[in-house]
């Protein structure tokens, strides 16, 4: 039993000194209130109307999973597609992406987290035209976690002593119920979210399978809200489960029905991979060669499923559904 | 246990990583490659009942094996039977609450005091190199109880300090170094392990402490930028097995990705070990 | 984007004054290393050894839901049979509850939320013999949220003006990264925490169906935790789908078969509430006549079942089964 | 819709209340009591696409009514034919973010600048009664965007300050004083309803804005300890349908505990209405 000391003040041992994403926890409440749609309108639409209509040149965004397992590709592909400029992006748990991304001419900085550093890459931060600020995986989830809260920031028991704080808006203060040195890090509000999931409904009620990274708090964080499904089910079946919704409608603006949308890559339980084009994004990505793979199966066509229909084909298609040969735990 | 004829560098890497896995012990396995497959490996032949999670917060799967490439996180072989499925914060959240006995972890720059560098190389924006950031390493290195960090050895691995601190080791090797940095109490650096030997810490400061047969102590020094502290007895440790590499090969990682991606071969040329190529 | 402004120190406006529960997140990290087993070994036991092992006289308890809804009754029921005294009690959510405690003379001090304050509970007050420090429910579990985390505190959007704050140990602090007045609360790290239940296999890998108030948060908080359960179920069915498990074995350390451990609550999916014992258990805890009900429920039988075995009788369980009839949510 | 020949003061308030539940609008209800039934009233009769949840996270339930009794929360019917579920954390955070329009909750005490006391009356640690603490209704009061608190009409529950602020309304009524607390930005008391009139806030001070038929102003305010303001145009109220007392009779309250809780009735006389016993 302790009983609450009173210092008036709480030391701040140290900063980090890089730039961060906007903090403004009540200004990110009045987006809500003025923004979220709290009926049930559906807001189904093409991955094209999705993008356009809620991915903005110089957007601060995330994106769940990644490029290989329940990656939002669809969705990826129609922001590079459009050429999206300027883009600010959360470079957690990811690996090929920021590769594609930087490559395709569409981010200018990133917070990471973890990322293959490519020969694009290289460039890029050699021509003054990326920004990186350094994080880890977790400091970036847990900065989602602390702004799907709704709150400033949050105290973690990692990254203290490391360069990355430094080069990260981190703060070390002594904590005022302990006395004891402890890191702070800032709550991160993504202007966007993309997202894909197993199953939603036509309102935006989402279903996940299996592990993830932090689409929750990606859901909650973020002003916009873009959500793939391999499915679009009914309402009455979200009803008649309700603990299997991960994602709940109000925080959602678009529903994309996006069925093969992690195509190359697994979506867990529905589909396995298809390990030939795994193997030629990474090649592409690592010998700076990322052109022709856009190109190819970006660049080239209209539509996430025109691209399934003329690269990829039915045959390939059942054969990956056929090698996803476990259910446990990713049906309702 | 059966004498292996060939194994490469990396595979001898893992087989003494798998060693150490102990019963009833948690371990956080960074990515998916060596670090996993060496937890794996101990599991299947040593520990049964050692527990793994990994960066999607899986919590003990009993995976479906051989991986797809590049899938050993999130997919469904790789999370299959688990006791809990979580995210990536569960791992984050159990590691801050102590319940991560061992963090094991691969990395390209370790320094003296156990600082890991994953991010940079060179001077921090002003030329240099890129690398591709701590990931979870981090996280793992910071919280876990006690870290196993497996690296190639080599002088541009072990050097007197690391560029940049991605994952911290002892700081600045001083004590009380973490704890005034806001990490966990009585957590660090614990183990180091290449392809030639082992190390440990004393008074937070890197000690080899076991070789290879078939390297010596002053080559493996030649390999090191900072000359390490040496312990009074450094023991031999033993070869893989063919248990152990046949099993690697098979079902861990059987494209070897992870096992020929670097390092020479060793081969028993009916006496002794020798390195050599594959061919 | 904004840039890391770096002020020396961070302003404490004000802080409550009420004793709080220890904080010592490096602490309970080698409680977790040195107690929590990381093995897979059998946790099964009895309501009485778990009782008797884990509650000690003097620990902070808390427990999930209350009495009338998936509250672990059985447990609370064993902590007043053997008469653990002066327990600090995390009262959240909670109704007849702490009246019952406190008519038993186990508990000495209270963090609310919300209780029904009852003549016992009022006499308690008088004499001196009970101390209430002032919190409400979501900032409990918010609380809760910041033990289950590992770290000291955690801000967040309410409390803050209320005369609550000054009686907890709640502080106002200038936000570093936005300047504007936020509140901060003491994380809890609980003693012991008890929880029911729908199905748990004999390590402790646990479900929960339905609604919840801060089951998971509790179970990672506390030092230790006594899980009872409806059924208990083969770890197989626990690993056929890992989805479903809400607490891992790791954090458990005794596992209870407990069927009909609500009684006279209901437990969602499972069976009905017996609605006369409900009504009685109200009407005794307001009319400060709590002890012939103790007497009734609780000091005249050796244990759970039996209680079931002479006060209640099939027919009842039957037909608070048979009341039951929704299951959409509560089924693997 | 029908005239209702007699109802309790409790269903006046609940009526008002529901009338005022809008379409594509969020509302937490405190508890299981008043609040609930408000919003159910209003949901079932005049906006079905208004959405709830409760402080045990239940997002947009289609209840299985009526309840068992005390059964409000955590219970299956309760809970039934959710879009999710979620626990107290869940509502909270959701509130935090500011996704509740609205939080409707009722009170033993409430002040002229909406301050809200269920914790003690009399001065906290000297004597007085203790009362149940505010539950939810602190972070309903702090966090959604307007509330709606439910009361009695008496004096000593409109007082000039309240003896213990519980769950906060515009403290000491200074412009600014939510925001120098650390709540949210632009939040606070919106409306205050008893069985006899309806309140709002000029400047933060409570005011008078209507009543039902059978009170007068005056009435009003002699039951009140605090004076509130009282707008220029008083306007008068509709009093319950049939529909709405048929509804909470037969679906919602069904066994009066809310209703019958406290408060005289009012009757039909056939000409206006009057108040008197329920006998």
């Amino acid at each position: 039993m302790t009983t609450a000391s009173e210092p008036a003040t709480i030391e701040v041992l140290a900063s980090g000194t890089a730039p961060y994403h906007k903090i403004d926890p009540d200004g990110f409440r009045e987006w809500v209130r003025d923004h979220k749609e709290r009926a049930l309108v559906s807001k189904l639409m093409t991955e094209k109307e999705a993008v356009e209509k809620f991915v903005a040149d110089g957007d601060y965004i995330t994106y769940e999973c990644n490029y290989l397992t329940r990656g939002p590709n669809s969705l990826l592909h129609e922001i590079m597609r459009q050429q999206k400029k300027n883009l600010w992006i959360a470079g957690k748990f990811t690996y090929v992406d920021v590769g594609m991304l930087v490559g395709a001419g569409c981010a200018s900085k990133v917070d990471t987290g973890f990322f293959l550093c490519t020969p694009a890459v290289r460039q890029a931060l050699d021509a003054g035209k990326l920004e990186v600020y350094e994080y880890s995986n977790v400091i970036m989830t847990m900065r989602l976690e602390a702004g799907a809260q709704g709150i400033p920031f949050i105290p973690v028991r990692s990254f203290g002593g490391t360069d990355g704080f430094d080069h990260s808006g981190a703060k070390l203060i002594t904590d005022p119920y302990t006395g004891q040195a402890t890191v702070i890090i800032p709550a991160l509000n993504p202007d966007v979210a993309i997202i894909h999931v197993q199953q939603a409904d036509r309102f935006g009620n989402a279903r996940l399978f299996g592990t993830g990274i932090s689409d929750v708090p990606a859901a909650l964080a973020s002003r916009k809200v873009i959500v793939s499904a391999e499915e679009i089910i009914d309402t009455e079946e979200i009803r008649s489960n309700p603990g299997l919704t991960k994602i709940p409608y109000w925080c959602v603006d678009a529903v994309v029905e996006a069925p093969f949308a992690g195509y190359p890559g697994t979506v867990p339980g529905y589909y396995a991979s298809d390990p030939a084009v795994v193997m030629e994004v990474f090649a592409s990505v690592l010998r700076g060669a990322v052109e022709p793979y856009l190109e190819k199966w970006v660049f080239s066509v209209k539509s996430h499923q025109e691209m399934l229909e003329k690269n990829v084909g039915v045959a390939k298609l059942l054969d990956m559904r056929k090698r996803e040969t476990i259910r446990g735990g990713y049906r309702a | 246990m059966t004498r292996a004829e060939a194994f490469s560098e990396r595979e001898v890497a893992m087989c003494n990583v798998a060693r150490m896995v102990e019963n009833g012990r948690t371990y956080w396995a960074a990515g998916g490659g060596t670090p996993l497959y060496s937890i794996l490996l101990g599991k299947k032949l040593y520990a049964p009942e050692a527990q793994y999670v990994t960066e999607d917060g899986v919590i003990a799967p009993e995976p479906m094996l051989p991986y797809e490439p590049m899938m050993t996180m999130l997919a469904a072989r790789a999370t299959y039977r688990a006791l809990a499925w979580g995210t990536m914060n569960t791992a984050g959240i159990y590691s801050q609450l102590g319940y991560m006995d061992y963090g094991v972890l691969n990395t390209l720059q370790v320094d003296k005091h156990g600082n890991i560098n994953s991010t940079f190389l060179g001077e921090w924006g002003a030329g240099g190199r890129r690398m591709h950031g701590p990931g979870g390493a981090d996280t793992i290195a910071a919280c876990c109880w006690r870290t196993i960090l497996i690296t190639d050895q080599s002088k541009r691995k072990f050097v007197e300090k690391v560029d940049f601190i991605s994952s911290p080791g002892f700081l600045d090797g001083s004590e009380g170094a973490r704890e005034r940095a806001g990490l966990p109490r009585n957590t660090g650096p614990w183990r180091v392990v290449t392809p030639w030997g082992m190390y440990d810490y004393q008074d937070r400061r890197l000690r080899l402490i076991a070789r290879v047969p078939w390297v010596t102590v002053d080559e493996i020094l030649a390999e090191c930028e900072y000359l390490p502290l040496v312990a009074p007895e450094v023991k031999v440790l033993e070869a893989p097995t063919e248990e152990e590499v046949h099993l690697l090969r098979t079902e861990l990682d059987v494209r070897g990705q992870t096992t020929d991606a670097a390092g020479g071969w060793i081969i028993w040329d009916g006496e002794q070990y020798v390195r050599g190529s594959a061919e």
